[in-house]
């Protein structure tokens, strides 16, 4: 029998490692998946690169997975926000490593990865610093660089509602990053909303078909973010 | 070399299936293509949850609808009538195929015109000047499926080895084949070469191997 | 305001000239907008460039597109098929061209193409025939081939439900390749069996939004490929 | 070079995004930089269905919500919380950079640092050493989209000219702006170069081109 539950997020995070690369969903707090954050952080898996669009905000989450200096080199487009202190700190002073990638060529790199494509051709970043010392090439009468496939380790998503085939739905535009990000990681772990029934979810509509998801675990009222952070909470 | 009427010798199109089947565990992502591989479905022995992945655009492909409950729009890569079960999902093409590519498929069963000792599979052209060449998804299931199993006849009609030294006939891919079901026995693809794994009933080792051009290894004899 | 709706086959097909790119959703009869290849007989261009997973059944749609001598090259797949006799007469007369692409290969070019991504590798097709000619380059231990994004100048497309917009949903497996062509045409038309109001698409549930779409017309009641190739039925 | 003060002549940012948005035409499939961009879709003229892109997935974004109805999952490309208009739709990440990378988004209005007399524009780094760079998706989108406008004060907060013969900070795209709108003028970007093509109420050409490092066209003078 397929059953992709799992009891909680600290079982469902359990054997990441030292050193591992994670992909982590959402954009800014919509999508994060902020339980299975705080769960790695108690589990404690140190030197790990983690891919997401930013570098999280306040104290709480991604932040504090990165205050907590477990994370030695983030990929992301957007390392600044609203609220974020703790990456900039570190990265100005050196503890930390940054792969700066544009934001669509950090979405096609994931999804070419999930999809078995080792590279691709973009225009994005031609005749900018960020295509500097990477391979471009002409197509017709314009310049294109080109760009690797990205996959991961584990994947970190927050999903609405699944099954235990691992059939994903996400809420509005908390959807970003998580459906290439499940099919771009070895396993991928979702904390979802709500585990509904086989066949609950209608064919026509699953977003994340099971085959990319590996473990499911319930978080029926997930904290948020900006909460969190307008509190000055902070993890853990 | 030998008669046509060989080839029903040991195990039929069904006990072809369905041992093949017993090597789909629980949990598989499956794929299986037009012919005896299809026919493998209905073996998965008892207790198993298969999902069946068409590329098409279809994960959780069901039994085929009884007749007269057809549904023109929801068909298999063979353009065979299908139900959904339920926890299905459709996508479109480019994610079908990026399920095969991106090796998230576990299974993948295809027929084969020849296989090679070394996993060499050839199974969508005879490169004959005036074959229509047709090749659909075989190219890339066999280069992105984790394990490729092939269900064939030992034989062509005609008696030659389909189990060959090096495909004469244009490759689907190169050392993609990893296990061979055929009428008279299975027969594992390994870097050591061909290893006999099982024969059919009232089969002996010689009787496979003559109808076999590449050298078999007897299992334990290596 | 924005009104894609037309309001006939004819009228939406009325613009393609001699010479154009075409693309045709569908996977055998599954999605085959019918009504609008038949438009297309009537209409009369020539020298097509047709991409199509297939080449059509019968004496019907698109094998009697083929078949009116209206096509010059087909890139499919897969040209053979039950009840397929047109396109394999022509090409052995050597009458019709054929570009054949593994099938997930023709999807990754389509959706490249409307994604902007001029060239890719995939390791599809490698040390065989269809690799020949190709340029190869290795990653890591493997050796992949570069394939080229797939535009067009149209699409002809079938959904099962359209608005104004253009946003579409399609039915079950009828969904197929009309996602990514509808991305990589220029102009998309499509043969939708109703047109909703705005709204009444679930935002969850649009499966190609609207920017992807161009022309739609309704047909209530399509023809069945498989009913018309029973009854030996051909067209004009 | 001017005092700060100097900025607040002309249009206001308001005026500045009203303006830009009267080029704006009916049917538009259009992104908005945060800043004065956004505020562009205010002030489309009444009779224009107009459909807004935010990159993180979402076509169809409407205006923000009412105090109190924000949605925390329902945020635009700014982080800041939108609405979803009838007959929008929502979408992944890939499938939101294929709409701009593949030329698909009519129009994108973004801020600037810089722009050259050749349609340069750097809009994400100032280069400096100890800046924690960030580039989200400007790349992406004055790489994609097939028109791209720009909104911006004329001069920086110390006077210095926006609009340059080359720009000193690191580029976001090459060749990439058609047409620039600021607080004293609407200029647009030709083979021939800076063309002026409207002038704020009450401001002169030879103020806007003191104001400028690249030399602009009088149009009709050309």
């Amino acid at each position: 029998m397929i059953d992709k539950r799992i009891e909680s997020v600290a079982a469902a995070v359990a054997d990441i490692k030292d050193g591992a690369t994670i992909m982590i969903g959402g954009f800014g707090e919509a999508g994060s998946p902020i339980e299975l954050i705080h769960a790695l952080i108690d589990q404690g898996a140190k030197n790990l690169t983690v891919i997401n669009n930013n570098t999280g905000s306040g104290h709480v989450g991604l932040a504090a997975l990165i205050e907590n200096e477990q994370v030695s080199k983030m990929i992301c487009s957007f390392p600044r926000t609203a609220n974020s202190t703790v990456f900039p700190d570190l990265y100005r002073r050196g503890k930390i490593e940054l792969e700066l990638v544009p934001q669509g060529t950090l979405a096609e790199r994931i999804r070419a990865g999930g999809a078995g494509i080792p590279a691709f051709y973009t225009p994005t970043s031609v005749n900018t610093p960020l295509a500097e010392g990477k391979e471009s090439r002409i197509f017709g009468d314009r310049t294109y660089v080109m760009e690797y496939g990205l996959t991961a380790d584990f994947a970190l998503i927050k999903a609405e509602q699944a099954d235990r085939y691992g059939n994903l739905i996400y809420n509005k535009t908390a959807r970003n990053f998580g459906p290439i990000m499940c099919m771009a990681a070895n396993s991928t772990i979702v904390q979802a909303g709500k585990i509904v029934e086989v066949g609950a979810i209608d064919p026509e509509t699953v977003i994340t078909p099971g085959i990319f998801v590996n473990r499911i675990t319930t978080v029926s009222d997930p904290a948020l973010e900006s909460k969190l952070v307008k509190e000055g909470r902070s993890y853990p | 070399m030998n008669t046509k009427t060989e080839a029903l010798k040991g195990w039929t199109r069904e006990q072809m299936a369905q041992r093949a089947a017993l090597d789909i565990p629980d949990g598989a992502y499956v794929n299986l293509g037009i012919g005896i591989p299809e026919m493998a479905a209905q073996f998965v022995p008892a207790g198993r949850e298969v999902i069946y992945h068409t590329e098409n655009g279809l994960l959780g492909m069901g039994p085929p609808p009884a007749v007269g409950e057809e549904i023109t729009e929801l068909i298999n890569a063979g353009k065979k009538s299908i139900t959904a079960i339920p926890g299905a999902a459709y996508f479109h093409h480019a994610d079908s195929f990026a399920m095969i590519r991106g090796q998230h498929i576990d299974i993948c069963i295809l027929g084969a015109m020849q296989v090679s000792c070394e996993g060499d599979l050839a199974n969508w052209s005879t490169g004959a000047a005036d074959a229509i060449p047709a090749v659909g998804g075989a190219m890339d299931l066999v280069a992105g499926v984790k394990t490729i199993f092939v269900i064939t006849q030992h034989t062509t009609k005609h008696g030659d080895p389909k189990i060959v030294k090096s495909c004469s006939y244009p490759l689907t891919g190169k050392g993609v084949v990893s296990r061979i079901f055929t009428n008279l026995a299975v027969i594992d693809v390994t870097p050591e070469g061909l290893v006999l794994k099982e024969l059919a009933p009232g089969i002996s080792f010689d009787y496979v191997q003559e109808r076999t051009e590449a050298p078999l290894i007897l299992k334990g004899n290596k």
